[in-house]
């Protein structure tokens, strides 16, 4: 599905993303994990086009998409959240779903059609909203959610636009306790079916246990290792880089 | 025990409609190092920039902060740090267009000497490099800088916000020592993620999940504890002792 | 050969101008992020003080001695009115910056409004120094002596600014707030004084832009300063925001630009090229604006 | 690497929900609207004289021409508020793409000779390319920058007219309408009636195409760009597309208002296209409420009458009275609007649209035993 040949991403001297190789298979679900500022998000800033790469290569379904616009990327099926939330603040949550749902099925452009008349989008929107389980929330303004709601809505909002790819940026950062195991099921189920792939950085490392495949270490922008849980964890140079040498 | 140096109860922070923090009362010891842990963006720095008076616009804070007998919320920061309050931020924000000698001079004070002695006794590099601009300095070299500019002045109580981040294994190694020297002589309110970092300088240790204090207590405590370590921290640490992928996952389910 | 050095130091004279404008607006965005529209007022204030002290302020008058002490008389006003505008107006808003733009804006309308109902919306003629209405000959070329007093103004007002950045604390705390306003703070230093100061470092050389403007033109009108600031903001853009050396090469090449195009195309033509100039700078780059980098 | 301050403007805050809580009123509400369009249809039948607020009985010649004035320039705000209360772009150059449909019926009209059928459309569509083709270039810049890139078209725009080029213009002068070739129902002091009516149609046509933008999918992406332009881009849509859509649109309702406007005062002046009209473009939508359904309209319409009243109300005999450093300023239109404007800043943030729920929730707060609901 997606792979990354040799993606590097450096300003002045230092490289940020350093020659990086992923191969992500279709329904494969890849964690990525690393120290804080070790590139992991300018590793997805540069998969979805926010930032161009240095040097290197992005392909999608074997098409190179390296000198794509980040929108024509999410057209191709590659979807992403942030690692801050973001979510149109002053749109209802289900105006937020629904926006989502126009902008993968097309027809945006339409200045004196009635948005809310569209009941084919409307439709799509609330299925989307059922699977996060915001359904009950629809009606409020997305700038008022708490924070765990304001992740699912993202989720949400990625799922809308039917990706092939999804990549998820710490989707458990600053969700409470309590309501992590609810998002774990929600990510665990979006992988479930059409064979959709999906990235995921995260720093809980039982989250990505449990729901990855496949772990891929990044340190100083380099990936340090790529492979099932039990053999990355058991790696030591993985170790060191992440949990920093005995001094 | 005695007097703590800072006294925070009952802090809350809501950023643009984000409870942040949830009530969040600990104290931090007159000397050594206390150390604030936690998951990613469990609201440790922000914590810190609470403290300090630098919650963005958009935020609103409750509850009390006192250092010593002073209370330390709604007033500006520059007076803050002037009343003994150091900051080295998250990220260095050295002046990358300023000389290091222009960085340092920056933070000297009208009516106190400023120590540079001090500053380049544990930094003898910044006075080589004096003259050259802070944005060509190596990534731990501006860490220097940004804690050196500190140092500078005397304080009460500094807070160090995840000083190793980025930098290489040698760097950190480093930066450890240092700060474990001026522990030394001024109390610390450390946010770390790296663990064997936390080992080697924190005697106390304050644990944040879900916006509230989870637990506080002996650092070294937490620390031989994995059980205890996994649970509050999640993250990594559950492999610092017990690195076995196969425990960690029969443990939590 | 004299139409091009006459055209070079009108040129020049014209690029005094903006600079005197623009250096403190670029200064006051690198340092406070507002985009500020009542620049124009300070200007209109140093002129209108200036021509008022002429005729009114004992000591003062339209040559000689008296000229500089009317001059001064301008530029303490300017400087006072922007730093009032700075305490009064745009602190309570600190870093609110939509609102403090929004604020400048109703202050540039109702500012030029006050001017004109109290000396009228006409323009009135400007006490001029005998020697400003003379020329001198320079290689040929009959330049007028209110021209060059507004390089030689500019020039002394750029190395004032630049020693003043490099070499004093205040200078220091403003290329740092420049970069980070914020850390500024977190050293322990009041960054809103600094605010206070480069308003009016802002005004002041608006407001001597203003008087000697006045003499350059001979004439004073409430909405001179209007017409000045849009090229002035040119200017600070395409000398990126916050860089006073920035600013001086930028008005050089809008001046020189202007000046020649002038005369040798249509009349109007030169000011369409500076807006082009623009335009293509922008272009190419984009997030130019933001490179506040080089600030001394 | 310095630290870059972002240069982006904020977005504006967002549209107050205007429902007002209470039970007659509400039921009324919807038609609201409709009642007032009635009586701006036939306010023109009425000879009733409302001594301080217009000179003239209402359906005199002068207080039509004003009311009509003041119409155009609340379709002008709500359209110019398309761009800046609900996209969030922070334009300064919108009087050029107005001042174009002004000086293009104006030139069309009376230095082509085209008869007017032919000139308004003209004009409407030249207005609109283009705005069209400054906001391809403008909007390849953000925040701050694009501000300055549209005020310094809209600059070209007033030296062109002032240097008069080929003379079209007419130059500081300015250029009257050579009436002779309009319809005779649009000519004459006794028409006025008919302009005023045109005036109304214009603004009712401006509200319909923003209200109808605004709830069409087109209008969610644009509300979109307002929160978080980089999410738009990360769900597979082009913010430079929608943008650029918006800013012709709206630079074509701009232009067509300048139709209008042209026929009304009978002629162009350079004025129209100083910076001071696009700043107080911004003042009207602020002063309304932007990004609410009748806040821009009812600024546009406040803001032009007071610039127009408050000259006559400065010449009046209670401000003459007053000691000059009083009464020169109060006779100054621009200084009391500004003015007022930097008091609405700071205290009315939201606007005149926020008034309306504002004093909802002081009388629910009043009213004991009520509790507001979030």
């Amino acid at each position: 599905m997606l792979a990354t040949r040799g993606l590097t991403w450096r300003i002045g001297e230092v490289a940020i993303v350093d020659s990086v190789e992923i191969d992500l298979a279709p329904g494969e679900f890849l964690g990525v994990i690393g120290p804080n500022g070790a590139g992991k998000t300018s590793l997805f800033n540069l998969i979805t086009g926010l930032r161009r790469p240095t040097e290197g290569q992005v392909t999608l379904d074997g098409r190179d998409i390296s000198a794509l616009p980040p929108h024509r990327r999410a057209r191709l099926g590659l979807g992403r959240t942030f690692q801050a939330s973001s979510v149109f603040g002053s749109l209802t949550v289900r105006e937020n779903v629904r926006l989502a749902v126009q902008a993968h099925r097309g027809g945006s452009m339409k200045l004196w059609r009635r948005a809310a008349a569209d009941r084919e989008v409307a439709a799509a929107a609330d299925t989307a909203l059922d699977r996060v389980g915001l359904a009950h929330r629809g009606t409020a303004l997305a700038g008022t959610l708490a924070h765990g709601e304001k992740r699912k809505l993202e989720i949400a909002l990625l799922l809308a636009g039917e990706p092939t790819v999804m990549l998820l940026d710490e989707p458990m950062a600053g969700v409470s306790a309590e309501d992590v195991p609810e998002l774990v099921q929600v990510i665990r189920s979006l992988t479930g079916d059409n064979g959709r792939s999906v990235l995921m950085v995260e720093h809980h490392m039982d989250v990505i246990l449990e729901l990855a495949d496949r772990i891929a270490v990044m340190h100083h922008g380099a990936l340090l290792a790529c492979d099932t849980p039990e053999t990355v964890m058991a790696n030591p140079t993985v170790q060191e880089a992440y949990l920093g040498e005995e001094l | 025990m005695s007097q703590p140096v800072l006294t925070v109860d009952d802090l809350s922070v809501r950023i643009a409609g984000l409870h942040i923090l949830q009530g969040v009362s600990f104290t931090v010891a007159p000397t050594g190092v206390t150390v604030l842990l936690g998951r990613n963006g469990v609201g440790k720095t922000t914590t810190l920039r609470a403290v300090v008076g630098l919650t963005p616009r958009n935020g609103e804070v409750d509850g009390t902060v006192r250092m010593g007998e002073q209370s330390l919320l709604d007033r500006p920061t520059h007076r803050l740090v002037r009343g003994g309050l150091g900051y080295v931020p998250e990220d260095r924000c050295v002046f990358a267009g300023l000389t290091v000698a222009e960085n340092l001079r920056l933070a000297e004070r009208r009516g106190s000497t400023p120590a540079y002695d001090r500053v380049f006794a544990l930094f003898p590099e910044l006075d080589r490099r004096s003259r050259q601009r802070a944005g060509s300095l190596s990534g731990g070299q501006q860490q220097m800088l940004a804690i050196g500019r500190v140092l500078l002045n005397d304080n009460r109580l500094l807070l160090v916000d995840e000083p190793t981040k980025g930098l290489a294994p040698k760097v950190v190694t480093e930066v450890a020592e240092v700060l474990e020297r001026v522990a030394e002589s001024v109390p610390v309110l450390l946010v770390e993620q790296n663990l064997a970092v936390v080992r080697r300088l924190a005697r106390d240790a304050v644990v944040l999940a879900a916006g509230k204090v989870a637990w506080a207590g002996d650092a070294q405590e937490l620390l031989s504890e994995t059980a205890l370590t996994r649970s509050l921290l999640g993250v990594g640490s559950a492999e610092a002792h017990d690195a076995t992928p196969a425990a960690a996952r029969k443990d939590g389910h | 050969m004299d139409a091009i050095i006459l055209l070079t130091l009108t040129g020049l004279g014209l690029a005094a101008l903006y600079f005197l404008v623009a250096s403190g607006l670029s200064l006051v965005f690198g340092l406070a992020d507002v985009l500020n529209f009542a620049h124009g007022l300070f200007l209109g204030v140093g002129a209108y003080a200036t021509w008022w002290a002429a005729g009114n302020l004992p000591g003062a008058g339209a040559d000689g001695l008296g000229f500089v002490v009317a001059v001064a008389f301008g530029v303490a006003a300017g400087t006072l009115m922007a730093v009032l505008v700075e305490l009064v107006l745009i602190r309570p808003l600190y870093s609110r910056t939509i609102e403090q733009v929004l604020v400048t804006v109703g202050l540039s309308l109702a500012g030029v409004a006050l001017l004109q109902a109290t000396w009228g919306a006409d323009a009135r003629p400007f006490p001029r120094p005998e020697w400003t209405r003379q020329v001198t000959t320079i290689l040929g070329a009959q330049v007028p002596n209110g021209g060059l007093l507004l390089i030689i103004a500019a020039v002394l007002v750029l190395a004032a600014i630049l020693a003043f950045l490099q070499w004093t604390r205040y200078g220091l705390i403003i290329r740092a707030g420049v970069e980070n306003r914020e850390m500024v703070t977190a050293l322990g230093i009041d960054v809103r004084k600094a605010f206070t100061l480069v308003f009016a470092i802002g005004g002041a050389a608006a407001a001597l832009a203003g008087a000697l403007g006045s003499v350059y033109f001979g004439t004073v009108s409430p909405q001179q300063g209007g017409s000045l600031l849009i090229f002035a903001f040119i200017v600070v853009v395409i000398g990126g925001m916050g860089s006073v050396v920035g600013s001086a090469y930028a008005a050089v090449a809008v001046g020189l630009l202007q000046q020649f195009v002038n005369y040798y195309g249509t009349s109007g033509l030169g000011d369409i090229c500076v807006v082009a100039l623009l335009a293509v700078v922008l272009l190419l780059r984009p997030q130019g604006i933001a490179g506040k980098a080089a600030i001394a | 690497m310095t630290e870059v301050k972002s240069p982006e403007v904020p977005a504006p805050p967002a549209a107050v929900p205007a429902e007002l809580t209470g039970g007659r009123v509400s039921r009324l509400r919807p038609y609201l609207p409709l009642l007032v369009l009635v009586v701006a249809v036939i306010l023109p039948y009425s000879t009733l004289h409302l001594p301080g607020i217009f000179e003239g009985a209402l359906n005199s010649p002068g207080t039509l021409q004003l009311l009509a004035v003041c119409l155009v320039f609340g379709g002008l705000a709500a359209g110019y508020d398309l761009l800046f209360g609900r996209t969030g772009m922070l334009s300064f150059g919108h009087a050029l793409y107005f001042a174009a449909g002004v000086y293009g019926t104006d030139i069309l009209i009376t230095r082509a000779g085209l008869p007017l059928w032919q000139a308004a459309p003209l004009a409407i569509v030249g207005g609109t390319i283009l705005a069209g083709l400054i906001g391809a270039v403008a909007l390849r810049t953000v925040g701050i920058a694009f501000a300055m890139v549209t005020l310094a078209f809209a600059q070209v725009g007033a030296i062109l007219v002032a240097r008069d080029f080929g003379g079209l213009t007419g130059g500081e002068e300015g250029l009257p309408l050579d009436v002779s070739g309009l319809p005779a129902g649009l000519v004459g002091v006794a028409n006025t009636v008919n302009l005023y009516w045109l005036a109304l149609a214009y603004l009712v046509v401006v509200v319909l195409v923003v209200h109808r933008v605004s709830g069409s999918p087109t209008g969610r992406v644009l509300a979109g760009l307002r929160d978080d332009e980089r999410r738009i881009g990360v769900l597979g849509l082009d913010p430079y597309r929608f943008k650029l859509v918006a800013f012709t649109l709206a630079g074509g309702l701009a232009a067509a208002g300048g139709v209008v406007y042209c026929l009304i005062v009978g002629g162009a002046s350079p004025h129209i296209t100083s910076s001071e009209l696009t700043l107080s473009l911004l003042v009207m939508v602020v002063l309304g409420g932007p990004g609410t359904r009748w806040g821009p309209v009812l600024g546009g319409i406040l803001y032009m009458y007071l610039d127009h009243r408050l000259v006559s109300f400065g010449s009046s005999g209670a401000v003459e009275a007053l000691p000059a450093f009083l009464s020169r300023p109060l006779s100054e239109p621009l200084f009391v609007l500004g003015t007022v404007f930097i008091l609405a800043v700071y205290f009315f943030p939201g606007g005149l649209a926020s008034l309306a729920p504002r004093l909802a929730l002081l009388r629910d707060a009043l009213r004991p035993g009520r509790r507001r609901e979030d």
